[in-house]
C-alpha cells in the first residue's frame, strides 16, 4: 500500500505505520468523553501518545455566513447556539457590540440582570464541567451530582428567561424580563445546595487519591507556553497569570462586585481544575452580592428602532468578555445596511483545542487525552461556529 | 493607544486610525509591512496575545480584509490590524512563527475565504468542510441559501403574503 | 487517495436521485447490486458488500410480543452527541430524570447501542459517521431525533452545511421537537419509542432494509465523497 | 498519598441515605415555567393577519394561511407554524402588533417518524387546530417594560388653538425630514392599509422611500396610483390609519403626514422629470366633466396611457370641492394648484366657467368625444326639514365655504349655530371660528357618533367650538334686531334593537331657544342631475341615490362613466381619486377595443 500519511505533524518525524511500532488510533467524534464532536487522530506507540492531529468541523453550521444574510435582529437567536453549555456570553457579546455601534445605552437594571444572567451561566457551565472533568477520569458519582446540580440552575434560567439552555435573555437593548416573584428565594436555596455540593466534590474529587495521582503534573502549561499559544482564562490562570477581562477591562457592572482573580501555579491539569472550583465558589459570592446590590427598579430596555429594518451605521468594534473558558469576543463588522457585514466568533477553544491540545497530549498516554482535553475546557462549537 | 500609534507610524505606512473605544482601536497597515509591524507590537510594545484573525469580503470594492486582533496586557488595550488584499489573488504572509495558534486561524481562513499563506504548516488541508466541492463558503458571492435549497430537501412553504391576500380577495378586480 | 473523477464515472447515483423523489413509490430493491458495486475494483474491500436485510417478525406471535417487549425494556443509547440537543440527554441520564428506571443506558460504542439519538441539526461531516454509526449498530435499532433542526432544518434552514430532513438519509421512528426538547419532553419521546416497539410498530431497520437503494442514493447525494479518504469513520 | 485521599471517595456513600429527587414525570408532568416558550398559542380573533410574525421569523418558520374571511383590516391569514423549523425565540410574540400571539408553556410534542408523511409533521396553525395547550394560562408573554414595537407617534408640529383661528394658515407644520424618517421607521410593513386604501397605493412603498431618504422614488410611488398627493396628504380621510396594525397597541403611523412630507419634499417643477417614461399618443378623445379629485385623477390617467383630455368646469378655478368645500387652513390653495398645475401642464385642456348642460349641451359632448368621464360631486345640499328653513339668515355649510374661498365675506354675524356633525359641519364651523364667530354645533346624537374625523371634532372643541349632542332643531323663528331664534329640543338615544346605531328621540315637551345671527345647515348633500338631460343619455340609468354603473364607473352606455361622490358610497376625496383611476384604465380598454382591463394597479 502506498504511504498515505505523509504530513501529521510539521517539524516532527513521520510515522512509519508499516513498521508495526506505530498505531493510529481515532478518538471521536462518537466518542463518550469528548465534549461536543471533534476528533483527534493520535498515533500511538504502546500506550503512549507520540503524535497528535485534532479534527474539527462535525458541529460547523456555517453561522458567519448565516449571520451575514439575517438581519441583526435575527443574529439574535442565532448567537446563543454557538455555545451550548453557555449560550449567555454569545448573547451578551452580540448585543453589546450592536448596541456599541448603535450607540444606545443600556438601562443600570439591565445591566445588572445582564450580568446575573452570566454569572449563573458560568456557574451552570463550570458544573457541566466538572461532571465531564471527573467522569473522564472515572468518577461518576461527581458526574452525577455536578450535572443534576446543574439542572437546578437550569430551573432558575428557566424560570428569569423562560428557556432551559437557549435563554435568548440579553436582547440588543436590554433583556426581556424582570426577575419573577420568589425568584430571589428559590436562587438563594440553589446557591446554598451548590456551595454544600462544591463542598462536598473537593471531598470526594480533589481528595481522591486516583484523581490526584492522574491529574498532578498532567498536561503542564508553562507560563511561557501562555503567550506562545494565546492561553487566556482559567487554563491561564491556573499557571500563575492573573489575568481575567471582569478585573482587566470591566464590561457591565462588575467593578461594582468585589471579587479577586484566583490563580494556582503549577499549571497541571489539578490546578486548572482547583481554580475552576474556585471560581465556581466566587461565581456564587457574585450573584449573591448582585442580588443585593441590585436596583429593585427601573427600566429594562431601551427602545431600538423598528427592528424589522434597523441599519447599523458603518464601522466595526470588538467586544469582549470572560466567559468560564476565558476571553470570548465578538468582531461586528457594520456597513451601514440591514444586515451585518461579517461576524467574526472568537472563541477560546480555539486555540485551546486545536493549537494546544495537538502538543499537550504528546508524551501522555491513551487514557488520559480525554481528562486533558476537557482541563482545557475546549468546546469543538466554538472552533468550527 | 495614540502614542502607539504615532510610534507605529514613524516606522510603517499606516492609515484609518480609529479609536472604537478607550481600549481599542484599529488602523489599516501595508500589505507587505503588516508582518514587520505585529513583529514590532509583539516585541517592542508587548502586544503579546493575538485574540484572532479574521478575513471581511469586500466583494463591491474587490478586496479582502484581514484583520488581526492584538491585545496588550499590561496596558490592557486592544488594537486592530487590518489589511487590504486584492480578491482575485489573495496571498498574504504568514505569522505562524509568531503565535502557535496562528497557523490555525490562517488554515480557517484559507478553507473558508481560499485566501493563502504560503509557508504555514498544513494550511492546505481541509479543516472543518470534507470534500468541500463548491467555492469557499464565506466568500459573499457564494449564496448559502440557494446552494442549501439545491442541495437538501426542504418542505415547501405555503406562505401567501398578507397584502397580497387582502387585495385579492377583497379587491379582486382592482 | 482516491481519484475522484474516475469514481464519478462508475458513480451512476447523480442521475438516479433525479427519479428518486418519494420515499413511498419510486424505491426497488435489487438484490443483486452490492453496496459497494459503485466504487472502484480496488476500493471494494473497505466496505461491506453486504445488504441489510428485512428481518420479519416471528410467526408465533407470543413469541414476538415476548421479544418485543424485551426490546422495549432495555433500550441503549448510542452516547453520540450529533448536536446541540445531546446536552439535554446528560441530565436525563442523571438521578433528577434517572431514565435508567425505564432501562435505558448510554453505550459508548454502536455495536452495543439499539437507540440512536438524533440530537438535532446534522453537518454533512456527522452525517457520514451517523450513517456509518448506524449500520454499525446490531439489530434491531431504532432512532429518536429530537430538536427541530432534525426534522426540517431548524434554525440551519439555509445553511450550506446541515442537512434539513434526517428522515431521508436514515429512518426515524420517533420525534421529538422543541430546541432544544426538555429532558421529560426526550424522556416521553423515549416512552413512545417504547410503546411503539410493543406494538411491533417501530420498524425503522427494516425500511432501511427495504429502501436501501433509496436511502443510499440521498445519502450519497450530499456526501460528496463517499469512499472514505484515508482518515477517519 | 495518603490513607485520607484512599478513603475520601467513600463519602460518595453518604447520599446513599438522602430522599431521592427524581421527577416521576411519567405520574404527575412537571409544568414549564410560567414564563416559559413552549408551544404557540393563538387568539384568532384578536389576530388581524398581518404577517408580522412571518416577517420577523429568521427560520422561514411562519406560513400565513388563508382561515377565515377576508375584512377590511384582517387578511383573514393565520400564522401557521413549523415545528421543524422554530427555534422557540418568541421574536414573533414579540412583534405581534395584536397581542394575539402567545406561548404556553406546554413543551411535549411527539410523533411517529414511519410510515407517514412527515411533509405535514409538526406543522399546526395555533387557535385552529385543537392542541391540548390552546387555554393554557401560563407561559411567554411580552414582558413588561421590553417591547418591540414602536407605538408612539411623532409629534406633529401644529399651531396652537389660540394662534390658529386668529388666521387661515395651515395648523400643522409637517415633518422636518428627521421627524418624518422617524416616524416611517415605524411602520412594519404589514401592508393591511394597502388593500383597505381606496386608491390601494403602495403605503409601505413610499414610507420605505421615505426611510430610505429617496424622495424621488417615493414621489414616484405615489403617483402610480394618486396623482393628487400634496391634496391627500392633508385631508385625506386616511382609512388606511384606522387599519394600520400599530393601531391596536399604540397609535398608527401618520400615512398622512408622511405623504405630505414626500410632496413638501419634492420641487413641484421636478415632478416631470420624475415622472419621466415616454407617452404614445392613441389619437383617441375624452370629456372630463368636474375637477374635484374624480376629474383630475381621471384626467392625469387618461394622459398618461396617451389620450386627449379636455376637463370641464363650471367655477372659475379648478378643483371642485377640494378648493371650494375644504378650508384654506386644512389645504393651502398653494398646495392644491401644485398639484393641478402638475396635471394641467402634462397636456390637460381646462375649460373654465363652463357648465355641461348650461354653457355646452351633453349632447355635444358625446358627439365630440369618444369617451367621457363625469364627476360632478355632490352639490346640492340638503334640506333641514323644519319650519322657518326658507329665511334668509338660514344658509348651507358650503355657501359660506365657497363664499371664503372666493374672498367674500359670508356676513355671519357674532353668534351662529351649525346644525350637523359631518365634516362640512365642522369645516363650516372652524371656518367661521376663524373669522371670529361664536359658534355653536348642534348634532343630532352623541359626540362619539359624529361622522366628522376625530381629529377635526378634537381641534375644533380645541378652538372652543360650542358643542350641543343629542339636540333635535325644532323651528327657526325671526327674532328682535334681525337675528333668529333657533328652537331646538333635547333628545335621548333609544336603541330599537334593530342591531343598528341607538337612534335620538325628542325627549317629550323639551324646548330651547337660542338667539343666534345665522343658522347654517350642513347635515349631508345631494346630487343634482340636471346636466344629464339630452338625447344621448338615455342610456343612464339613475338609482336611488346614484348613477347605476358597474365597479369600473362604467353606465350602461359603454361611452359614459361616472365617478366621485355621484358615484361611490364613502364620498371622499381619496376613493375619487380610485374612481377617477379605476375609470381612466376601463376607458383605455373600451378605446382600445377591450371590454375591461386585465391587470391590477
Amino acid at each position: 500500500m502506498i504511504d498515505k500519511y505523509p504530513k501529521i505533524v510539521d517539524g516532527k518525524s513521520v510515522y512509519d505505520l508499516d513498521s508495526q511500532k506505530y498505531l493510529k488510533m481515532w478518538q471521536g467524534p462518537q466518542h463518550p468523553g469528548v465534549t461536543g464532536n471533534m476528533s483527534l487522530e493520535l498515533i500511538i506507540s504502546g500506550d503512549q501518545v507520540v503524535a497528535c492531529n485534532t479534527h474539527v468541523g462535525y458541529l460547523h453550521r456555517g453561522f458567519e455566513k448565516l449571520m451575514e444574510r439575517r438581519r441583526y435582529i435575527n443574529c439574535f437567536p442565532i448567537v446563543c447556539r454557538i455555545c451550548v453549555p453557555e449560550p449567555d456570553t454569545n448573547e451578551y457579546l452580540f448585543a453589546a457590540a450592536t448596541e456599541e455601534l448603535l450607540g444606545i445605552t443600556v438601562p443600570e437594571k439591565a445591566q445588572w440582570l445582564r450580568t446575573l444572567d452570566l454569572e449563573l451561566s458560568r456557574l451552570a457551565s463550570f458544573l457541566m464541567w466538572i461532571g465531564g472533568q471527573s467522569g473522564s477520569f472515572g468518577s461518576g458519582t461527581v458526574a452525577q451530582w455536578a450535572i443534576a446540580n446543574r439542572d437546578f440552575v437550569l430551573d432558575l434560567f428557566e424560570e428569569l428567561s423562560g428557556a432551559r439552555i437557549y435563554h435568548m435573555y440579553m436582547i440588543p437593548g436590554g433583556v426581556r424580563g424582570n426577575l419573577p416573584e420568589g425568584w430571589i428565594e428559590h436562587t438563594e436555596k440553589v446557591l446554598n445546595n451548590t456551595e454544600k455540593l462544591l463542598d462536598e466534590i473537593y471531598i470526594v474529587l480533589f481528595n481522591n487519591a486516583v484523581f490526584k495521582s492522574r491529574a498532578v503534573g498532567m498536561g503542564v502549561i508553562t507560563p511561557e507556553m501562555i503567550d506562545q499559544y494565546g492561553i487566556v482564562g482559567p487554563n491561564a490562570r491556573a499557571s500563575g497569570a492573573a489575568r481575567d477581562i471582569r478585573k482587566d477591562n470591566p464590561y457591565l457592572v462588575y467593578d461594582h462586585l468585589d471579587f479577586k482573580i484566583e490563580t494556582e501555579t503549577a499549571g497541571d491539569t489539578y490546578a486548572r481544575t482547583l481554580v475552576r472550583w474556585k471560581e465556581m465558589h466566587q461565581s456564587i459570592s457574585l450573584i449573591r452580592q448582585i442580588l443585593k446590590l441590585m436596583p429593585k427598579l427601573g427600566p429594562i430596555y431601551t427602545k431600538l428602532p423598528n427592528v424589522l429594518h434597523m441599519k447599523v451605521p458603518a464601522g466595526e468594534t470588538y467586544v469582549k468578555a470572560e466567559s468560564t473558558r476565558g476571553e470570548y469576543g465578538y468582531y461586528i463588522v457594520a456597513d451601514g445596511t440591514e444586515f451585518p457585514r461579517k461576524i467574526t466568533v472568537r472563541g477560546p477553544s480555539y486555540s485551546h483545542g486545536m493549537a494546544l491540545l495537538e502538543d499537550l497530549v504528546v508524551g501522555g498516554n491513551i487514557a488520559d487525552t480525554h481528562g486533558l482535553m476537557l482541563s482545557l475546557h475546549t468546546y469543538p462549537p466554538e472552533i468550527e461556529r | 493607544m495614540k502614542t502607539i500609534y504615532e510610534d507605529l507610524n514613524k516606522r510603517f505606512t499606516m492609515s484609518g486610525y480609529k479609536q472604537q473605544r478607550d481600549d481599542l482601536a484599529f488602523v489599516t497597515v501595508d500589505k507587505d509591512q503588516l508582518v514587520n509591524a505585529i513583529t514590532y507590537l509583539k516585541d517592542y510594545h508587548k502586544f503579546t496575545h493575538l485574540a484572532f484573525v479574521t478575513a471581511v469580503d469586500w466583494l463591491e470594492e474587490n478586496e479582502f480584509q484581514i484583520t488581526y486582533l492584538l491585545h496588550n496586557y499590561e496596558l490592557k488595550v486592544d488594537l486592530g490590524l487590518k489589511v487590504r488584499l486584492d480578491r482575485d489573488n489573495p496571498t498574504m504572509d504568514t505569522i505562524h512563527h509568531l503565535w502557535k495558534q496562528a497557523r490555525v486561524y490562517q488554515r480557517e481562513l484559507h478553507e473558508m475565504f481560499g485566501i493563502d499563506f504560503p509557508g504555514s504548516p498544513g494550511v492546505n488541508d481541509p479543516m472543518i468542510l470534507e470534500s468541500w466541492e463548491g467555492p469557499p463558503p464565506m466568500r459573499r458571492d457564494f449564496d448559502t441559501k440557494k446552494y442549501s435549497e439545491e442541495t437538501y430537501d426542504h418542505r415547501e412553504r405555503q406562505h401567501i403574503e398578507p397584502e397580497d391576500h387582502l387585495r385579492k380577495q377583497l379587491y379582486p378586480e382592482d | 487517495m482516491i481519484d475522484k473523477d474516475k469514481y464519478k464515472d462508475v458513480n451512476p447515483v447523480e442521475e438516479e436521485v433525479k427519479t428518486l423523489e418519494s420515499p413511498k413509490n419510486n424505491w426497488y430493491v435489487d438484490e443483486k447490486t452490492l453496496a459497494n458495486a459503485d466504487l472502484p475494483e480496488e476500493e471494494r474491500e473497505w466496505f461491506s458488500d453486504a445488504r441489510p436485510q428485512v428481518v420479519p417478525p416471528i410467526r408465533w406471535t407470543p413469541m414476538e410480543k415476548f421479544l418485543n417487549w424485551a426490546r422495549a425494556k432495555s433500550l441503549w443509547i448510542l452516547a453520540f452527541g450529533t448536536g446541540c440537543g445531546a446536552i439535554e440527554l446528560r441530565p436525563l441520564l442523571t438521578a433528577r430524570y434517572d431514565i435508567s428506571r425505564f432501562g435505558m443506558a448510554p453505550r459508548p460504542t454502536p455495536r452495543q447501542a439499539s437507540v440512536f439519538m438524533i440530537g438535532g441539526y446534522v453537518s454533512l461531516k456527522t452525517l457520514k459517521r451517523i450513517v456509518r454509526s448506524y449500520e454499525q449498530m446490531q439489530g434491531p435499532k431504532f432512532v429518536v431525533a429530537v430538536c427541530s433542526c432534525a426534522i426540517n432544518g431548524g434554525m440551519y434552514w439555509d445553511s450550506y452545511n446541515t442537512i434539513k430532513r434526517i428522515d431521508n438519509y436514515i429512518p426515524v421512528d420517533v420525534y421529538v421537537t422543541g430546541c432544544m426538547p426538555r429532558p421529560e419532553a426526550v424522556l416521553s419521546g423515549f416512552q413512545k419509542l417504547q410503546q411503539l416497539i410493543m406494538d411491533g410498530k417501530a420498524e425503522g431497520q427494516n425500511l432501511y432494509a427495504e429502501k436501501f437503494d433509496w436511502y443510499k442514493a440521498n445519502q450519497k447525494k450530499v456526501i460528496k465523497d463517499w469512499n472514505m479518504p484515508d482518515y477517519n469513520w | 498519598m495518603n490513607l485520607k485521599d484512599v478513603l475520601s471517595p467513600l463519602y460518595v456513600w453518604k447520599r446513599a441515605f438522602e430522599k431521592p429527587y427524581t421527577i416521576r414525570t411519567e405520574k404527575e408532568p412537571r409544568p414549564g415555567a410560567d414564563r416559559y416558550r413552549g408551544f404557540h398559542q393563538n387568539d384568532t380573533e384578536k389576530c388581524i393577519g398581518c404577517g408580522s410574525c412571518a416577517e420577523i421569523c429568521q427560520n422561514e418558520s411562519i406560513d400565513m394561511i388563508p382561515v377565515s374571511e377576508t375584512k377590511d383590516g384582517d387578511s383573514g391569514l393565520r400564522p401557521r407554524i413549523d415545528y421543524g423549523r422554530c427555534c422557540w425565540c418568541a421574536l414573533c410574540v414579540d412583534i405581534c402588533p395584536s397581542s394575539s400571539l402567545t406561548m404556553s408553556n406546554a413543551y411535549t410534542w411527539i410523533e411517529e417518524g414511519l410510515d407517514k408523511d412527515t411533509r405535514e409533521t409538526f406543522c399546526f396553525t395555533p387557535g385552529v387546530d385543537e392542541k391540548p395547550w390552546d387555554n393554557d394560562e401560563k407561559g411567554y408573554r411580552r414582558p413588561d417594560g421590553y417591547d418591540l414595537s414602536l407605538l408612539e407617534r411623532v409629534e406633529m408640529e401644529e399651531l396652537s388653538p389660540a394662534e390658529r383661528v386668529t388666521s387661515f394658515i395651515e395648523m400643522v407644520k409637517g415633518f422636518s425630514k428627521e421627524q418624518a424618517k422617524r416616524e416611517a421607521d415605524r411602520c412594519i410593513e404589514c401592508g393591511i392599509c394597502t388593500a383597505t386604501c381606496p386608491g390601494h397605493m403602495d403605503i409601505p412603498g413610499y414610507i420605505r422611500a421615505i426611510r430610505e431618504d429617496d424622495i424621488e422614488k417615493g414621489i414616484e410611488i405615489l403617483y402610480k396610483t394618486n396623482p393628487l398627493p400634496g391634496v391627500c396628504g392633508r385631508i385625506c380621510t386616511r382609512r388606511c390609519e384606522d387599519v394600520c396594525s400599530l393601531s391596536l397597541r399604540g397609535e398608527a403611523v401618520s400615512i398622512r403626514w408622511l405623504k405630505r412630507y414626500l410632496t413638501d419634499s419634492a420641487e413641484a417643477g421636478k415632478y416631470r422629470d420624475l415622472l419621466h417614461d415616454e407617452v404614445v399618443s392613441s389619437g383617441k378623445k375624452v370629456a372630463i366633466v368636474g375637477t374635484g379629485p374624480g376629474g383630475l385623477s381621471a384626467a392625469y390617467y387618461l394622459l398618461r396611457m396617451g389620450h386627449e383630455v379636455e376637463i370641464f368646469e363650471q367655477n372659475e378655478a379648478a378643483g371642485g370641492m377640494l378648493r371650494y368645500g375644504i378650508p384654506e387652513y386644512r389645504l393651502p390653495y398653494g398646495s392644491l394648484d401644485n398639484d393641478i398645475n402638475f396635471i394641467i401642464e402634462l397636456g390637460a385642456k381646462l375649460h373654465l366657467n363652463t357648465k355641461v348642460g348650461k354653457d355646452i349641451s351633453f349632447d355635444k359632448l358625446y358627439k365630440e368625444f369618444d369617451a367621457i368621464f363625469t364627476s360632478v360631486g355632490l352639490t346640492d345640499s340638503y334640506k333641514i326639514g323644519i319650519e322657518g328653513e326658507e329665511l334668509p339668515g338660514v344658509t348651507t355649510g358650503l355657501t359660506v365655504l365657497k363664499a371664503v374661498t372666493m374672498g367674500q365675506d359670508p356676513k355671519l354675524g357674532d353668534h351662529i349655530v351649525v346644525i350637523g356633525g359631518g365634516n362640512v359641519a365642522m369645516d363650516a364651523a372652524r371656518t367661521a371660528r376663524h373669522l371670529g364667530v361664536d359658534v355653536t354645533v348642534v348634532y343630532r346624537r352623541r359626540l362619539e357618533d359624529m361622522p366628522a374625523d376625530s381629529d377635526e371634532i378634537k381641534e375644533a372643541i380645541e378652538e372652543n367650538v360650542e358643542f350641543i349632542t343629542q339636540g333635535i332643531p325644532l323651528k327657526i323663528e325671526e327674532g328682535a334686531n334681525g337675528k333668529l331664534n333657533f328652537i331646538w329640543g333635547k333628545a335621548e338615544m333609544v336603541d330599537n334593537g334593530s342591531g343598528k346605531r341607538p337612534s335620538p328621540v325628542l325627549i317629550e315637551g323639551s324646548r330651547e331657544v337660542m338667539e343666534v345671527t345665522k343658522v347654517i345647515a350642513a347635515i349631508g348633500q345631494g346630487a343634482n342631475y340636471g346636466w344629464l338631460e339630452g338625447e344621448t343619455t338615455k342610456q343612464v340609468k339613475l338609482g336611488k341615490r346614484n348613477i347605476e354603473a358597474d365597479r369600473w364607473g362604467k353606465t350602461d352606455d359603454p361611452k359614459i362613466y361616472v365617478g366621485g361622490d355621484m358615484f361611490n358610497k364613502t364620498a371622499d376625496a381619496i376613493s375619487a381619486i380610485a374612481d377617477g383611476h379605476r375609470s381612466a384604465r376601463a376607458i383605455d380598454s373600451y378605446l382600445a377595443g377591450e371590454e375591461y382591463p386585465k391587470d391590477r394597479f
